[in-house]
């Protein structure tokens, strides 16, 4: 699924590792945590790490290791019970148990981390005499506020599966460039002010549009020119132009050739 | 001892909140005898009375002080903090103290150090494959920025094969987070490990020597401190390398 | 702004005991109400309320704080020194808190720095010269020390022939001794020179950017200060080795 010819490279920064993709799909499906359907959730996970690949995301080989992970879960969940138990003798187990106790247990240190967080703000309003805050260095240079990338990669998703399928041959036609639609967004938000990801898709019919658009919206996220919004959990992501900074950052096209000096 | 122009002896809370206002840092009950004794000893006389304040005594002060502070609603109170204590303003008031100072853009942890970091509070002493474990992904970069910030540091090798540094939290995390200590922490009885009985707080008797001995050791220097765990983090990596080489 | 995680709006008087505490310097009327302004119309809503305080509700909450604090008997004050006001323990604490920080032995100024600094403080602004006569020595070693410790400063040049600089005290002059201003030492009707008007205090009703501009020109540097002052009485002493060779 190549969409795009030059090896344009986003290098957006993925905080994100595999269990948090994995606890992300299961609570964007609703589904019972201790008892995962693991055949969909496996074929979801491999859609999203297809997108990010194809979106060039600076993923870790983490990702690679839980996709084997998961297909060798979902293989021995095929086999009948009684053949499962003939294989492994010691170990007769649900095939799935390792990886719902390590989830389990990832969620609850996220929520630990959760509430560090809230301590950490609390803090903010409190001075001790003469001490100071700690000094944590620069702010984090990426503003996706409360949207994290699953949630951008699944409103690519969701663009990309409204394309119709024999608009796909009419890949190679190579019309778009991410630069061109950075310059596209950036207008539009300086009428709109907020946009969501799908009004930004809104009558895309080439799956390449669609993707140098979405990669256009990573790149300016990464620019800080834009920050991503999320008001509702899995609600609709919403971007809208940071707050001007002291630090004026030149224009996206410039920027953007600086970078990639391909577009 | 230079000489008293003091004619009213001070009640002990009083003593208490001077020190604690004078102090730069969270003041250990033990910190606070110690200045008491020194000042007892020192001056004589009335003063006497000082040098044989017990540590509950002094314990009592500090209660009094907090209550009698939170009463007059001050806009400042008494924490504790890494099991000592420390004023600090009211948290209502922070807009107007950020305003003072002009520290409005407070920088604010990302969220893959705030998982390190509750992993490594949680789980202490604990490896970085442990840590790995749970989140994982590699959390080289991340442990190396909060060793960095000290808000982690190297406790000591573990037994195990290899003999790997053991990880965990500093004095620095509890006053960054406010906390008194991590069994403070919600669901620390199902998340921690149960600590070596040898962990566990001692009770405080000590004779003077001693409080001043243990003192010595309180104050190490933290930025030696995370030169060590660095080290310690770097000598890990570079381990993992020779092993994926061989 | 960042937001505030703050539900219960604070009183003036918590505002200002936070204020004070977390300050590193005395702070006056004026700059506390910078910060409230600040935080009013940055947080707005019920924020706004704060930007409205005038300095006469302002000092209303620092007198029922300073009480307030007394009535509580915390070992701690409030202190009005060089025209602001700022956190301190209670003197009857003093010995405890030196034992704590240390600090047995206080800086004492020497019998001849006192006498300069007594002169210089009464009679500012004045010429070396003028603190010479009445000492009837060489003040050059001692005012330098002074200027050093930037408890003496220059304050212009005067006048006179070949316009030799003036010196006058400092604002750590007054928090060192604990002086609210020079007019409350003993004996200054008889001791002082009158003030021209134009130095005298101005009442304050200033609008948000005339307190800015103000509070800017509070906040020179104090070190630049003392390094301006060497240089002036380098100059000073030059340009008598040249009288005196000439």
């Amino acid at each position: 699924m190549e969409l795009i010819k030059d090896d344009y490279k986003v290098m957006l920064e993925v905080f994100e590792g595999p269990l948090d993709l994995l606890l992300y799909l299961i609570k964007k499906d609703e589904v019972d945590i201790y008892d995962i359907p693991i055949g969909r959730i496996t074929d979801q996970y491999m859609e999203y790490l297809q997108l990010m690949k194809v979106l060039d995301l600076n993923i870790a080989g983490d990702f690679l290791v839980m996709s084997a992970t998961l297909m060798l879960i979902k293989s021995r969940m095929l086999l009948p019970v009684e053949e499962r138990k003939e294989m492994d003798e010691e170990d007769e187990e649900d095939p799935r148990w390792d990886l719902v106790r390590q989830l389990v247990e990832y969620k609850k240190f996220k929520d630990a981390a959760d509430h560090l967080e809230d301590l950490e703000l609390h803090m903010e309003n409190v001075f001790a005499r003469e001490s100071e805050h700690v000094e944590l260095g620069a702010p984090p240079e990426v503003d996706l506020r409360d949207a994290s990338i699953f949630d951008l990669i699944s409103s690519l998703n969701e663009a990309l599966g409204r394309v119709q399928e024999e608009d796909l041959q009419e890949i190679f036609a190579e019309e778009y460039t991410v630069g061109q639609k950075v310059t596209y967004i950036i207008e539009n938000l300086k009428v709109a002010k907020r946009l969501s990801i799908s009004d930004i898709f809104t009558g895309m019919v080439s799956r390449q549009e669609i993707v140098c658009t979405f990669l256009a919206v990573l790149e300016l996220i990464k620019l800080n020119r834009i920050a991503a919004v999320q008001d509702d959990h899995f609600g609709e992501i919403v971007v809208e132009p940071r707050e001007p900074e002291k630090t004026e950052i030149e224009s996206p096209e410039e920027a953007l050739v600086v970078e990639g000096e391909l577009l | 001892m230079s000489e008293s122009t003091v004619d009213v002896l001070p009640e002990l809370k009083q003593i208490v909140g001077a020190l604690l206002f004078a102090a730069r840092e969270p003041l250990s009950i033990k910190r606070m005898r110690k200045a008491m004794i020194e000042t007892g000893t020192g001056f004589g006389g009335p003063y006497e009375q000082y040098a044989k304040a017990t540590d509950q005594q002094i314990e009592g002060a500090i209660e009094a002080l907090q209550e009698d502070m939170n009463n007059a609603k001050l806009g400042l109170g008494v924490a504790k903090v890494a099991d000592a204590y420390r004023l600090q303003n009211d948290a209502a008031c922070g807009p107007f103290v950020r305003a003072l100072l002009e520290k409005n853009q407070t920088m604010r942890l990302s969220k893959p150090a705030l998982e390190t970091l509750a992993i490594v509070a949680y789980r202490q002493p604990c490896l970085r494959s442990e840590i790995e474990e749970v989140r994982g992904v590699s959390v080289d970069a991340v442990l190396r920025k909060l060793i960095d910030m000290q808000l982690v540091r190297v406790v000591r090798r573990s037994e195990l094969p290899g003999r790997p540094w053991l990880f965990g939290t500093t004095q620095k995390f509890l006053e960054h987070f406010g906390i008194n200590r991590i069994e403070d922490l919600p669901g620390s009885g199902e998340l921690m490990r149960a600590l070596p009985v040898d962990e566990k707080k001692k009770d405080t008797t000590d004779t003077f020597p001693e409080l001043e001995k243990e003192l010595g050791n309180e104050t190490a220097d933290a930025e030696q401190d995370a030169d060590e765990s660095t080290a310690a983090l770097d000598e890990e990596l570079q381990k993992e390398e020779i092993k994926d080489e061989g």
